[in-house]
């Protein structure tokens, strides 16, 4: 079975990994962000990333553009939260520098699930009557093929979201390559649904997560893992449930500086020096 | 009668009542004053109801991710949720996504973080209660000027939820799905018609007789204060420590 | 939260909450199956239920349409695995006693996920051509309205799958009602996708399994639970993974029993002798 | 050469080379012979093939529930899988829901279990290894009495996958998806192309020659009746004991 095993990379061969113009999906704040390979994307300028939140974008997001990374964003919401709007994605709305898919939270779901289950379409409740539906060509609203009796019943379906990768953080993952994610199941569906995934991760333990029963029950099983890499603290300074929390302080300096072109650069800069290389 | 109320805690006050009875009420992440109420009501009922709050550690039930909520919401599993909106408007239609002429799409005039999970939650929540601090002709307007979700639907189409009230910093709206109209309710202590009036940028209906809003007596008040601002410190610190310097 | 835990009631009566023609979701032999609730329905001769398998159905389906509980069958397959056919099923079939609702296992997953998210039908790739088309006029083939420029793109899709009753046996519960179901996900879909869920388990445990971060990755949350019951051996002579076996001598006995209509009354009578009223 | 070959042991032998060079192997629950296969095949590879095998403890990888096994075939990430069926026929349909009229349905003949993933499966997992070990007119018919999963498509049908081979107790058939018809590809040691022709109730081409089911060497032999034989033991017990006296 280790012979199958996904290789275990730096963060920064783990980011070269991630290729201009991918389609990569993020999971929001509150789950695992992979700041470190974040650090290491915008350290190489890589260009014209379609950052797809599931379902909704934050720090990462709002970094990423500032660097120059993205060229679309599809996300149900961009925020830095508590940390208020996110700027720099709202100065790139402004210019023009990026596309905007706006979304809805259980659309993003729908359409992963929809990849997850190798169909090219969901079918979701609600959305009719949204702008939403004005500004996403791609949503297409159907008679629903299985109402009763002729009766008019129209609903919304959405194609499959089938990201080239999904990209998160974790507490951690066996030699065999199988990640612990308790309860953030919607990381688990960014796998299923993504054609790579790689996951940076607080430790490697011993033994294999899948014959532990409880954990067995919150893991991704090493199939759907590209590559893995350590990267103790790799998700701070927005934190990692039961790890670390949130520094609160940096992501305020974070959401202060980022309120001008200037000011973001020179978080930048700052910010990659203080991110070792790690080649 | 308790004095030196925080406009927070009228809201809270105003809030708890609509959600009586109910067996699960569901909270979005950033919502304390929609979650501070739902606590309070829990507490009312005896611990009866369920309140199911995002982003808390002891309060949120789900375990299949971040998809749950809105499964568990079309399941017909959730009676009430809250909503808020960069603008609202009299058809309580509102605005998450951002000011300005939808031709000029994505380039707002002001941007807004984005539309989250109300283009679902709004058609599928019997009842959905909107919630704005800032009640100015800004916020509340005649017409949003993106429809991130629609406060009515036509009949063909499946909507088994929908807006409930509106509670601002100032006043009550409750809402007329037949009409697509609010009515104002009730008024904050101190606050006059004619002040909701100028600051209301949306049409709606003012009875003969407009009843202050109803606030908690001393011992809700000290629930309030002490077991759920307890609670609700747990997941808005921020908040409990700006309310009740927790 | 204790105030709105579902009941704690006997098996006998989270029994009788199961009423006659209720539509009734029940896992597979090596998931958890709830047997001493099986026992108590044959004991009370609720009529007419229609079973789900989730994908698939054996021993308790089997025992049930003995016992002429059952009017209909909706399963991608009825067996009892390594010991053989399923005798009474078969019977019942030849007979006409039971209305029979061919599936394919996918087809019954994602009519369940249909159900767990509120939507009419969910589509899915494969099935056509196949005869089982034929005899379900509730599946339906449309046209990928997604289809690129006109392509014509066939595909199947399946109606939701609401059961009144989800029924299954687990390992341990807590007193809020919170069911640790591990990596069987198939009874969180089954819970989430029915109106009603009754769960028998081998024990109540103190605490709360939500607040362990390990033990909630596997655990259905009381929300979902209708009624509780335990049942110390429940899902013998079945099994439960990992708190005990198979009783493969009491398997093959029940199926060479099966084989005839005497045999399984006789089966069926030392059987109930052998169940305690638990009234 | 090892003499006294079990007719499983030939079967297994004959699919484990079907394998090479795959990345992901799956096998069904109560497929022994597959499961032996593909455990060779894992371990002539190297241990880069990974296998799942479906009500293993230790060889199962999934952790969403039933449904993982089909997801996991409609992403893609399933290069081999195994049918079988009560009946089979020439253009690789499978029977597995009963025999007589379909117009009888569902008052078979003779009912077998159901059909499984197999409607499912058969088109999304590229290279599908029909198994059968009863090798009679009454399993390989003219044409099936019900479809549970069609050998071929038109072409506007969704199918990355299909059948590849059939192996049975006497023979092995290759598969031609363009002609939708078997050829025979190798017998089993002993054999004869008349004998086949004889117990085989569907038509097929059989080539001017045709060579002898390659058998195990002594180091393959030796690798499947010792760990091989003690991982299938862990996962099918009866079926080790039978064929090894595990």
């Amino acid at each position: 079975m280790l012979a199958s095993a996904p290789p275990l990379l730096t963060v920064a061969s783990l980011a070269q990994r991630i290729k201009a113009g991918a389609k990569v999906v993020l999971p929001p704040d509150y789950s695992g962000c992979a700041m470190a390979v974040v650090a290491e994307l915008m350290r190489a300028h890589v260009r014209d990333l379609h950052l797809v939140g599931a379902p909704v974008l934050g720090f990462q997001a709002d970094q990423l553009i500032g660097a120059g990374c993205v060229a679309r964003i599809e996300s149900a919401a961009v925020t830095l939260g508590e940390h208020g709007l996110a700027p720099r994605f709202t100065a790139a709305l402004k210019t023009g520098e990026i596309e905007m898919w706006d979304a809805t939270c259980p659309a993003i779901h729908a359409g992963l699930q929809a990849a997850e289950k190798g169909v090219p379409f969901m079918p979701l409740r609600g959305l009719i009557g949204s702008d939403l539906l004005r500004v996403r060509p791609d949503w297409k609203v159907i008679d629903n093929p299985l109402a009763e009796d002729g009766r008019r019943d129209p609903i919304v379906i959405l194609p499959a979201i089938r990201p080239d990768v999904a990209l998160f953080h974790a507490a951690k993952a066996d030699r065999h390559g199988n990640v612990w994610i308790g309860i953030r199941r919607e990381l688990m569906l960014m796998a299923h649904a993504s054609r790579s995934t790689f996951v940076t991760v607080e430790e490697i333990v011993d033994g294999n997560l899948l014959h532990d029963p409880a954990l067995a029950a919150g893991t991704i099983p090493a199939l759907y893992v590209t590559a893995l890499a350590v990267a103790s603290g790799g998700s701070a300074p927005i934190g990692l449930v039961d790890c670390y929390a949130p520094d609160q302080a940096a992501l305020a300096a974070y959401a202060s500086a980022a309120r001008s072109d200037d000011g973001f650069a020179r978080w930048l800069d700052h910010h990659l020096e203080k991110v070792p290389v790690s080649a | 009668m308790p004095t030196s109320l925080a406009p927070a805690e009228i809201m809270i006050a105003a809030i708890a009542p609509m959600l009586a009875g109910l067996d699960h009420v569901a909270v979005g992440a950033q919502s304390p004053i929609p979650g501070s109420a739902a606590l309070l009501a829990q507490a009312k009922s005896g611990g009866r109801m369920r309140v199911s709050v995002l982003g808390s550690r002891d309060e949120n039930p789900f375990t299949d991710g971040g998809r749950e909520l809105f499964d568990c919401a079309g399941q017909g599993r959730i009676d009430a949720f809250f909503l808020s909106g960069g603008q609202i408007d009299g058809a309580a239609n509102i605005n998450l996504v951002g000011t300005g002429d939808i031709g000029a799409y994505p380039k707002s005039d002001q941007r807004f973080p984005g539309s989250f999970g109300s283009a679902y939650l709004y058609f599928v929540v019997p009842r959905v209660i909107l919630f704005r601090e800032e009640h100015t002709p800004r916020t509340l307007v005649e017409k949003v000027d993106f429809v991130s979700a629609p406060g009515t639907s036509a009949p063909e189409i499946y909507r088994p939820g929908g807006p409930h009230a509106l509670v601002t910093s100032r006043c009550v709206f409750a809402f007329d799905r037949g009409a697509a109209r609010f009515h104002l309710q009730s008024l904050h202590p101190g606050v006059t018609a004619a002040a909701v009036r100028a600051a209301t940028g949306f049409a709606y209906d003012t009875p003969a007789d407009v009843p202050t809003t109803p606030l908690p007596d001393a011992e809700t008040l000290t629930l309030l204060r002490t077991d759920i601002a307890r609670l609700v410190a747990a997941t808005y610190p921020g908040f409990a420590a700006r309310t009740w310097g927790l």
